[in-house]
């Protein structure tokens, strides 16, 4: 399924967005978009985390590594922190991550953060539109970052 | 023994030879220096160098090769290509260390089907050393400059051509089976020979490993290990880079509905390498774990195979972070 | 060679320290067996300090020893009081032990950092001849921070940190960045030397060799080592010191340095921080200012 | 398929039953029959060998072999689980009719036909009692009780709930042609059986050495108390017969990780007599 998105010609290319999304704000947010009946793309794969503060490093690159075009990560606005500072904390990690990962060739828009409140389902549906819009418009992952069978056994 | 020369301007002539017969890996400069690689009549291949980053037992025994797979009902064994391979340029201490593997991999109750497969496949055609680096001590490991074991011909390289000796029956078939790339030696090119060999025998550093066997069986102190460990690391370059290491370990990885078993390098310097799941680790301290380097290289290997377990290549002295020195190591222990 | 000043007046404190017992332990340099080379030495009294030299082939960062050194034995023995600990340091191996100790990893009022005047490292250039390490060359920190003893002599004069090479890299186009970076990873044998090296990597289970949950394959296909060293090299984020550890552990020449020079290069960027030589209190990454940077944040609002 | 070339692959097997062993439900014994009837001829293993369980995905153990050489149409293996072991714990989540592997049999055995008219002591402990059991289904199997003089059997536990196999030891304590002592550290309200640890039972029961033999299995620990009484009874240190256990890749004597001293325990074990340990060095 994940080469597929390689193979498939980009007109119909469907991305694979890895959302992060934190229980207090961004999750409910999205809930919210849900009941709203509001449209938006059903390329994001939903992944909630206690707060965006929990989000690993790690969790993003392995999310790439595993075959998602892009990943999504989003939080309270900042001083709406359910743990008051976590997502403030999340906020320099990720600015130093997205730089990082830019700085290694890929490209900043498959890597991107955010915050969306509770009450925000119009935001949320919107966030999703631009990713996914992002994403396709560069086009399906072409980096051997991707594991492969081929790459297990180099 | 019968020499056959070749000279040095038709040495892509050879290759271009031998490319037909065979999948041909011989010594070329890379980024990174010289390295073993696919090489073709176009390729340019280099004589002078001291040895390659990584070990010759790559090419029978890979850092990591599948082994198996499950495809969700049976596990079935790994397919493997079954070419010829002609291996130009492998230093002595290189092709030496493949005989030790031999002895566990092949000669052993268990016979390896992956490396002995791969080893039934391979000619190897070393060249002796004109120029030994800084830490090599092959001499005194039973090898050395010019050592034969492990090779099915032997090379050396002279000023203007290129001298060839076969070393064992299959290296024997290959000269004869190609016996109009050669010509006759002449005499001046035999003295050459014998000159050469001298020579850089006498440049290797010497290093007194007879009696360390008995000597080790006496080290049990472990202040003496901890000591020499003291330092360590914890890497596994010196393992990796070993041209006669040889533990793996055994992994299985999911691979959608079934999984492929690999077999990869470990290295005994991995503080996890012994540590059992129920938390017990029967080598807890970097002193024990290089004491079982060390002993396994120069008495267990001894009793269980009557060999050495060291090349002399060098490899670990130069690519240790913190340069411990495994001549050092055994003159301490003899001490 | 003949023994330096710094070197005379170096031994003599080292064993000043052993005369009055207040180390245990002193952590510096002794001759390598290899030529043109020094290697990490512990001295655990005052006749072993004999052996300790100070020369342009000083490169390792000691303070990659002190969390080992430092831990607690699984039995401690009655009254275990933790060694004490003089390291012989260099500007680099200073702001490690700094760094170290706003971590956690070490007591300050257990080691002693001896202060030597670092005139820079040499390494090997591809041609083979020595020339000062990339390190040293572009080392923002020669004079040793926070050292308990000075010993005297010239130092380096600091460099400026523009980080050139990062911002000639940053120019390229993605593709051939992540084309570079997967060149070099590509050499990687997965030996762990650039972790172990690393005065940073002190954690007791590295992510890389967590099995329950797998983070990676331990097989070096180059999927897995690619991760794993972008997950290390973050790991370094806002706590490198660019002492190039890692590089010269490194057994197959992978330039380490112009991937872990950006997250420098950022933490001075975005927080003013550069590990050991600004004073914050702790690494920038553990903690928060309310006015940082927005800019990278997606707001689908904005047209 | 005949699998018996590479010995890397394992035979395929299909758990027949689970039986949990204890309280703590972390020691199971797992019957396996071969999928290939073939196999099964081709496996035949010795009492003491063990052999690599293969969880597809999850990786490979080495276990040692529970049933008896006699009991035809199954093997069987009994299984400790460790929080922590990535195999155990996916293990003991299978159920009868879920397929598998099994890799061997690996190792040397108990050398139970040199022994022949000899009498027996067999101390075991803890949940290395496994080959311990199979050697004793074997002994007092009718075409074999009677190659052997007197057998006697000693097997302790922490508690009534941790002894393994408590219907065969139930057995056996019925039969006259077998003396067995059951012990546990600690008893229950229920438990009218002895109290009290392995090597003290040894001195108590104080069986004869003479032409006599002792095959002892155990924690490092009990093997470390029990030598002592054994020797006063008079055992000689090559009478006595002890199993070992060390983490194993392989099982073939080339991973190069179960070795105490030069002697690997997949290959030249891990059945070694107390006189042979006695030179190992490391060992205990």
């Amino acid at each position: 399924m994940r080469r597929s998105t390689l193979t498939k010609p980009s007109q119909t290319y469907e991305p694979t967005i890895v959302a992060f999304l934190c229980n207090w704000c961004s999750y409910a947010g999205a809930d919210l978009a849900g009941v709203s009946r509001m449209q938006y793309p059903a390329n994001v794969r939903v992944i909630r985390v206690p707060c965006s503060g929990r989000v690993d490093p790690l969790y993003i690159i392995k999310a790439l590594q595993e075959g998602a075009d892009g990943v999504l990560v989003s939080g309270c606005h900042p001083g709406d922190c359910h743990y008051i500072s976590g997502n403030l904390v999340a906020r320099r990690k990720f600015a130093m991550l997205k730089n990082f990962l830019t700085y290694l060739g890929i490209e900043p828009e498959r890597v991107q953060f955010s915050w969306v409140s509770a009450s925000e389902g119009g935001r949320f549906a919107a966030l999703i539109e631009r990713v996914v819009a992002d994403v396709k418009k560069l086009g399906p992952r072409t980096i051997a970052m991707k594991k492969r069978a081929a790459m297990q056994i180099a | 023994m019968s020499f056959s020369v070749l000279d040095s301007k038709n040495l892509n002539k050879f290759i271009a030879a031998i490319a037909k017969q065979a999948r041909v890996r011989g010594p070329v400069a890379d980024a990174s220096g010289v390295i073993l690689s696919d090489i073709t009549p176009r390729s340019s291949v280099i004589l002078t160098y001291a040895n390659f980053k990584l070990p010759f037992k790559r090419e029978f025994f890979p850092q990591c090769e599948v082994i198996s797979r499950y495809d969700g009902a049976a596990v079935k064994e790994e397919s493997s290509d079954n070419n010829v391979v002609v291996y130009f340029g492998i230093r002595p201490c290189d092709a030496q260390s493949i005989a030790m593997l031999d002895k566990v991999f092949v000669d052993d109750k268990y016979a390896d089907p992956y490396f002995q497969k791969r080893r039934n496949n391979a000619l190897i055609i070393s060249l002796a050393c004109n120029e030994p680096a800084a830490t090599c001590f092959c001499e005194s490991t039973g090898g050395g400059p010019a050592s034969k074991s492990g090779s099915d011909v032997i090379a050396y390289s002279l000023k203007q051509s290129l001298l060839f000796e076969p070393v064992s029956k299959k290296g024997e078939d290959f000269i004869k089976k190609n016996a109009k790339l050669f010509r006759a030696p002449a005499q001046k090119e035999l003295q050459e020979r014998e000159k050469l060999v001298s020579v850089t025998s006498s440049k290797t550093h010497a290093v007194k490993i007879d009696g360390s066997r008995a000597a080790l069986a006496k080290k049990t102190d472990s202040s003496f290990w901890d000591n020499i460990a003291e330092t360590c690391l914890g890497c596994g370059a010196c393992t990796f880079l070993c041209p006669t290491c040889h533990c793996f370990d055994l992994f299985d990885e999911k691979l959608g509905d079934g999984s492929a078993r690999l077999r990869l390098h470990d290295a005994c310097m991995f503080a996890s390498f012994v540590k059992e799941a129920s938390g017990h680790n029967p080598r807890n301290k970097k002193g024990e774990r290089m004491r079982q380097r060390v002993m396994h290289k120069f008495s267990y290997a001894p009793e269980n195979f009557n060999a050495v377990f060291c090349v002399g290549c060098g490899r670990c002295i130069s690519a240790c972070p913190s340069n411990i020195d495994i001549r050092e190591t055994l003159a301490g222990v003899i001490a | 060679m003949m023994m330096s000043d710094a070197e005379k007046k170096m031994k003599a404190a080292a064993k000043k320290l052993f005369a009055e017992g207040t180390a245990d332990v002193v952590v510096g340099f002794r001759e390598g067996s290899r030529p043109n080379s020094s290697r990490p030495y512990f001295a655990r009294n005052e006749a072993d300090c004999e052996k300790f030299v100070w020369d342009k082939y000083c490169r390792a960062n000691l303070a990659a020893f002190l969390p080992a050194l430092f831990e607690k034995p699984a039995r401690p023995k009655e009254g275990y009081k933790p060694p004490r600990i003089a390291v012989i340091a260099k500007g680099c191996d200073g702001r490690s032990i700094l760094g170290l100790v706003k971590e956690h990893q070490v007591a300050c009022e257990n080691v002693v950092i001896i202060a030597m005047p670092c005139e820079g490292m040499v390494s090997l250039s591809s041609t083979g001849k020595e020339e000062t390490a990339r390190a040293c060359a572009e080392c923002v920190c020669p004079v040793v921070q926070g050292a308990d003893l000075v010993v005297p002599g010239t130092a380096k004069k600091p460099a400026k940190a523009d980080y050139a090479r990062v911002k000639k890299f940053e120019a390229k186009p993605f593709a051939e960045r992540w084309k570079i970076f997967e060149r070099e990873i590509s050499k990687c044998i997965r030996c762990n030397a650039c972790r172990e090296a690393c005065p940073n990597c002190y954690c007791k289970v590295c992510f890389a060799d967590q099995r329950r949950p797998a983070w990676l394959s331990p097989a070096n296909g180059l999927s897995d080592t690619i991760a794993y060293h972008m997950v290390r090299m973050f790991h370094q984020a806002g706590r490198c010191v660019e002492c190039d550890a890692c590089v010269n552990a490194c057994p197959m020449g992978i330039d380490l340095r112009l991937f872990t020079q950006k997250l420098a290069a950022d933490a001075l960027a975005l927080f003013g921080s550069a590990p050991g030589v600004s004073d914050d209190k702790v690494p920038p990454l553990y903690t928060f200012s309310q006015d940082d940077s927005e800019a990278f944040i997606t707001d689908p609002e904005e047209k | 398929m005949s699998t018996t070339a590479n010995p890397y692959i394992p035979y395929k097997v299909r758990i027949e039953s689970v039986t949990a062993e204890n309280d703590d439900k972390d020691l199971k014994t797992f019957r396996f029959s071969f999928v290939d009837k073939a196999d099964e001829a081709a496996f035949s293993h010795q009492c003491g060998q063990f052999a690599m369980l293969h969880v597809p995905g999850a990786g490979e153990i080495p276990i040692g072999i529970a049933s008896s050489p006699l009991d035809k149409g199954y093997v069987e293996f009994t299984v400790k689980r460790y929080p922590t072991g990535s195999v155990t714990t996916v293990l003991h989540d299978l159920s009868e009719g879920d397929t598998m592997g099994v890799r061997g049999p690996l190792g040397n055995s108990f050398p139970l036909d040199g022994l022949r008219g000899k009498n027996l002591l067999i101390v075991g402990g803890g949940f290395a009692f496994t080959t311990l059991r199979a050697a004793i289904r074997y002994l007092l199997h009718d075409s074999v009780r009677k190659n052997y003089a007197n057998i006697t059997i000693i097997y302790g536990a922490r508690s009534p709930g941790e002894l393994l196999y408590k219907n065969e030891l139930a057995e056996w304590q019925k039969r006259p042609d077998v003396a067995t002592h059951i012990t546990v550290d600690k008893g229950d309200a229920s438990w009218k059986g002895r109290e009290g640890f392995v090597p003290t039972v040894v001195s108590q029961v104080k069986p004869s050495s003479e032409n006599a033999a002792c095959i002892v299995c155990g924690p490092p620990i009990m093997l470390k108390f029990t030598m002592p009484p054994l020797l006063e009874l008079g055992f000689a240190p090559d009478a006595i017969i002890t199993s070992q256990e060390r983490k194993m890749s392989c099982g073939i004597g080339k991973c190069g990780r179960c070795n105490i001293g030069s002697k690997y325990v997949c290959k030249d074990g891990p059945v070694f007599t107390y006189a042979q340990m006695m030179e190992m060095e490391e060992g205990s």
